[in-house]
């Protein structure tokens, strides 16, 4: 385990750099934004970046992916975040490929994971249901009919679900609402009858959408391994995606900053910079430090997953509440420094303040994570 | 005790004026878009808001402590009190809002010639003409005095060129005031001039801002060789400063002012709290710990504010000094109001997240940008960190 | 109710502040502390303030007080706050004076509080018994016996227990440890036989001890008023106090910070006073704000129990909280800006830390109270 | 992979070393009065204490990875690394503590004379002389080049007048390190000299500084008339300021090191919270939920600081060119002890509130002692302030 980076990871960094802000720049979001673009999403960027091999980052060559890793995968998603770039790398590449990877069959593995690796196929996962996150409060139902079975739920801030080709459902096959047990991974194909995918607009242009199932028929192959068996995975599954999130938070963050820092050094009130005002200075040092630990834990937890550390949930929610607190405070610093412009559409920065609330959402806030935290090291 | 006589006489005439005047259409909380704010170009959201605006300004209410000749009601700071007592006893919309009453009108009553108080002081108190403010500039936010638009005098005419920014619906206003720089050699602050400028004047442009939440009523605003008559300059000639300071004193008050009335028409934090996160159905309390800590903060601190203005505003009464208590109220409200519309975000969950459509309910949407638009406030009007400065150098003292 | 002070409050108020710095200056603390005074406290000054009016500002004059009311009571304690007097206010004064005068019998109340209006009797209320504020969880038992009653326990953390005449015990007569009622308040005459007191040395040399009651025999006069209705009083008699306290606090808190003012004009650093450094403005300027909110809301608090306003226990727990909090970010930032010297004992700044740490803890610490303040308003 | 076989090659040596030389009493933490500081006056708490300091400054393990020829073992990184990995591994006390080896030792190995080194280097790598630091003054804290202790040359000696303040363990030490005015008239940081006194000479006296806390290792330290040799002095005269920095990050990196150091071997704010509130019987979390987040949030800086550091050293490890890292280390550590000590006592509640007495158990006792030393932390070896400063400018890159 090393934070140092390899010559090869370097490398990766470059490209995805270079790749991000040719292709995916701020810009790009702009424009999806400003001309109500049906999909949110630019699909041949999308397509050039698995050319790249970075889609597959962390699916198996076996399964038509490069391998690469989550130390790798972390650097793409952090220039991604740099650029606010619209990807499907949450969705796809981090929730739905690796419910695949970890509960599927090879036969499943085989048929979903490699066009997932080509770009062609993005695959939403569909799991909270009320207004906030609660991976253990299902009551989307799957119950078994004579020929498979039949799904009926709503789903809610389902990421990419308006432009998924398939959706990965996590649906209650027994138990009650809350109960830990009785879960199960189901693969529903876009244009299934009985479902009604609506898009949800977000403040950050970040893609979701809102899914409703209305008994739904499905096969008994839609179940992805065996009935009853998700939650064995599910931690697992939701702990590599917090940890990519973080990643693609730093990357945001580290943009923020250094275009905060930037405009301290050139705006000019009172006849000097105002990067001179020591008021601002100490507040901008004190941001630099929160950074370089979220960078720190960040880097870690990635790593944690590329070596199944034993520690890996609890490095997820140090990593997923440090990113989201550093992101929310490094942005609304940044505004404030900006001061008036820094509230106009016009610039950037706000953008980033709209993208670390819906990172802040997405799969449990800080408080959440304190409090799995705590619960893991037991009291 | 005679005058207290006196004062409950008068909120006898008072009661019955409203009763009378007052349409029941507009006894009831007015939208944002329902708000009246007059001018050459009015629209009104219906008949009765036209008449009660018209039935307000005749009898000077609009503008109750200016003094009759300018168009107000000659009353006493205590009338006035017992005026807005008993408006608000009756749940009935300020007939006109209006940045001239607000701002410009006591600093024209204070600096302004003769001429310039009937020329314009009764046409604002009248809601005939709708002024904006034109203070700030691109290069000149926090440090306002570093100003560079200009005004060359020209014989009987002032030449003006150069840009302002965040100018409140400048595209709906009649005239502005600006500050201009009139020396530009003389030390910063005593260059400045207070002019004003007829928005129809040649040269005149205007373009709207969008703000992180959206569309907003600034505006940036532009001139291009502007020329403006001489005797529409007010106080002296470079000595805009002292007239634009007492200004901003009334700006900060203002807009605490208003952060604390739309506070007061809202939803509680703990309200909203139990609509989405719901109360344990053992313990009672609400299941989010730390969301529940936080809003308990919020509204202590909020308590605690709310009974710092009462002591500042009965100390005032008690005709105790007034101290720079402006300063910590502009910054302390806007910073409990950011607070506060980020807890009311936090508390929706991914409702809380809503840009447009039909997945959030309007109310939603409209929190969701109100979050965003409370970001500007620790900007405006005098940033935070400006409110600091005055704080630290005038209230306590610290060197330069 | 009104913020401003009438003629009659400025004069008390001077009153109280040339009697706490001419007679209990901070040099008074430093000498009971190093002296190792077994009282802790100076008689002498104390009957010297009662003389004055100032002991029994809160009991109404039938009963030899003063009745000046809680708006001036609290003055005095803002004056005692500022050179940290040691004087038996909040044990004697606010909370036993109070538990008398809301649940004692006429006969009780004629006995008691006219010697501690006149300064001459400490008597001290003895609450908790565990490692925290907790006012509902009481076992120290009152069991009735042939000729009164048997009292086993141990209580901890009681102002002034080492040197009062009498101690006012919260004694359970019925139900489970805690159980809302069966509360019982009894009088407990010092040197009553099978009573241990021992005094416990605090970090800010505030007076305290702690009681054991091992089988003592007690008349039946010795409880206040009724068996079983302590509840009814308890509530009222700990929020006076803790407006009390915090009205205390307001004045440690604002001699914290003018010292602290002070010095940064005075200590140069750079060539320059070390107060017109921003960094260090923008603090202070941020903490004159926080402190002008305590005082409104200390006041208010103090004029709500004068008034008997229903929203008194909100009130209490919103300056208690707000006090606590203030003080503890004053003290803290004034040690820092102090630099070096802040950290010696020479320097009195040390002392306003410490006594903030101790006051934090004394009928419940912010947290406790903002929980409080959450159930009042039902959430 | 050569040098890899012979590194551990080379730990088995060291493994069989300590073994045979270090004894059975010394395998265990040493508590603050156990401490070996060496010195003219050293005090043993136990005659193991002292053999192990000589069979180690013998072998040169006192200060490994200095030169043999003055006291040190000269070890490469990688070796002494090793050589700390087994001490730790069979929990050995380091033989030594030395101000000298931490601060002193680097510094004269790099700037000083031939003499200079035979002379004080291997007096420290033995632990016979004691050193102590004379930098702040009553008037320079943060401001440290403002000083103005003032030696004067006389013949071949220095005579040295003026006044040091927080020289910890003075009263102790056998010499001390001083910065001093050497010219008057130059710019501040260009008249400061390096110079090394024997506490023994005439005219310096010392005096104990009582904390907070109680008792503390620090002193004032006066000097009158004081003269020194001109040979002590270290680097060029007037050039002081470069050695004195150089030093001063040694002294950053190790405060914070020393705070983890004894973080390390302490129990856990969660565990302390379980035995002072209690988990919940069904709940199975803390009784106390605002001061449980406070932990957690403890927790996790603790550990994103470790990683931090980690990182930090990895990158060194790997011959990335050093950032100024530990203005970070050692602001953020302090600031994380602190809190960290803080919430120690807010767990104990009441029995966190002790200054002495039998109410209180001597680890009670011991926590709020800490508690209050702890304060000191973000003000001794450059105040919080002063890092926030050097990150803006070295790190950032923002502007005077």
């Amino acid at each position: 385990m090393s934070f140092v980076l390899t010559e090869e990871q370097e490398s990766i960094k470059r490209t995805a750099k270079s790749f991000a802000s040719e292709r995916l720049p701020i810009t790009n979001l702009r424009t999806l934004r400003d001309t109500k673009d049906a999909a949110g999403i630019s699909h041949d960027a999308w397509r050039a970046m698995a050319d790249l091999g970075l889609a597959g980052a962390a699916i198996p060559e076996a399964f038509g992916g490069s391998a690469l890793g989550y130390a790798e995968l972390g650097l793409v998603l952090e220039e991604c975040g740099r650029t606010l770039a619209a990807t499907p790398l949450v969705s796809t590449v981090l929730l739905a490929a690796n419910a695949i990877l970890l509960a599927g069959t090879d036969a499943q593995k085989s048929a979903l994971l490699p066009p997932i690796a080509r770009g062609e196929s993005v695959v939403a996962f569909a799991l909270d249901e009320g207004a906030r996150h609660a991976p253990q409060r299902i009551s989307t139902r799957l119950e078994a009919t004579a020929g498979g079975y039949r799904l009926t739920g709503e789903k809610v801030f389902v990421l990419d679900g308006h432009i998924a080709n398939a959706l990965i459902v996590v649906a209650r096959s027994a138990g009650v609402d809350d109960a830990p047990d009785g879960l199960t991974f189901v693969l529903v194909p876009q244009g299934t009858p009985g479902v009604t995918v609506t898009r949800t607009n977000l403040v950050d242009t970040r893609n979701a959408a809102r899914v409703r199932f209305d008994n739904v028929t499905l096969p008994a192959s839609a179940v992805l391994g065996t009935v009853g068996t998700a939650r064995a995975h599910l931690d697992t599954v939701l702990d590599r995606a917090r940890i990519g999130i973080a990643a693609e938070m730093l990357g945001a963050i580290q943009e923020t900053f250094e275009r905060t820092l930037a405009y301290l050094k050139t705006r000019k009130q009172f006849g000097v910079a105002i990067g001179s005002f020591q008021g601002l200075k100490h507040r901008a040092a004190a941001l630099f430090c929160e950074i370089e630990l979220t960078k720190s834990v960040v880097m870690d937890a990635l790593r944690a997953i590329d070596e199944n550390r034993p520690d890996l949930a609890q490095l997820a929610s140090a990593a997923k509440a440090r990113a989201t607190d550093t992101f929310l405070t490094v942005t609304a610093e940044a505004v404030q420094m900006h001061g008036g412009i820094g509230v106009t559409d016009d610039l950037d920065i706000g953008l980033f303040l709209k993208r670390a609330r819906v990172c802040e959402m997405t799969l449990g806030d800080s408080a959440y994570h304190r409090d799995r935290y705590a619960r893991l090291l037991g009291y | 005790m005679i005058d207290r006589d006196e004062l409950e006489c008068f909120r006898g005439e008072v009661r019955a004026w409203l009763e009378e005047n007052c349409p029941k259409s507009m006894r009831s909380p007015a939208r944002e878009d329902e708000d009246v704010w007059g001018g050459r170009r009015a629209t009104f959201p219906s008949g009765d808001a036209k008449s009660w605006l018209e039935r307000a300004a005749a009898k000077g209410f609009t503008a109750p402590t200016w003094p009759k000749a300018y168009g107000g009601a000659g009353l006493s700071g205590d009338e006035a009190r017992i005026l807005e007592e008993e408006r608000v006893r009756i749940g009935a919309r300020v007939p006109l809002k209006s940045l001239g009453i607000w701002m410009l009108g006591p600093v024209l009553l204070r600096f302004g010639t003769e001429a310039q108080k009937v020329q314009h002081v009764t046409g604002i108190a009248r809601g005939e003409i709708r002024w904006c403010q034109g203070y700030s500039e691109p290069g000149a936010g926090s440090d306002l005095a570093s100003l560079s638009m200009r005004a060359e005098r020209d014989g009987d005419s002032y030449v003006v060129n150069g840009q302002k920014v965040w100018t409140s619906h400048a595209d709906k206003a009649d005239w502005i005031f600006c500050l201009v720089r009139t020396d530009a050699k003389a030390p910063k602050h005593e260059g400045i001039s207070f002019l004003l400028i007829d928005m129809a004047t040649k040269g005149v442009s205007v373009k709207p801002i969008t703000l992180l939440s959206g569309a907003s009523p600034f505006c940036e605003t532009f001139f291009e060789d502007v020329r403006v008559p001489a005797e529409n300059l007010v106080g002296p000639l470079n000595g805009g400063w002292t007239v634009a300071k007492a200004l901003l004193d009334h700006e900060r008050s203002l807009i605490s002012q208003i952060r604390d009335a739309a506070a007061a028409n809202e939803e509680s934090l703990e309200s909203l709290a139990r609509r989405y996160i719901g109360l344990g159905a053992e313990s009672g309390i609400l299941n989010d710990p730390s969301l529940r800590d936080r809003i308990t903060q919020a509204n202590m601190d909020l308590l605690c504010n709310k009974l710092t203005m009462r002591r500042s505003s009965e100390a005032r009464a008690a005709g105790l000094p007034p101290g720079n208590e402006t300063s910590m109220f502009k910054l302390y409200g806007t910073e409990l109001n950011k607070r506060r519309r980020e807890l009311m975000v936090l508390i929706a969950g991914f409702q809380g997240l809503g840009w447009e459509g039909d997945s959030f309910s309007r109310e939603e949407l409209t929190r969701t940008r109100d979050w965003l638009r409370s970001r500007a406030n620790s900007i405006e009007g005098g940033s935070t960190e400006i409110q600091l400065n005055i704080i630290a150098k005038r209230v306590l003292g610290l060197p330069d």
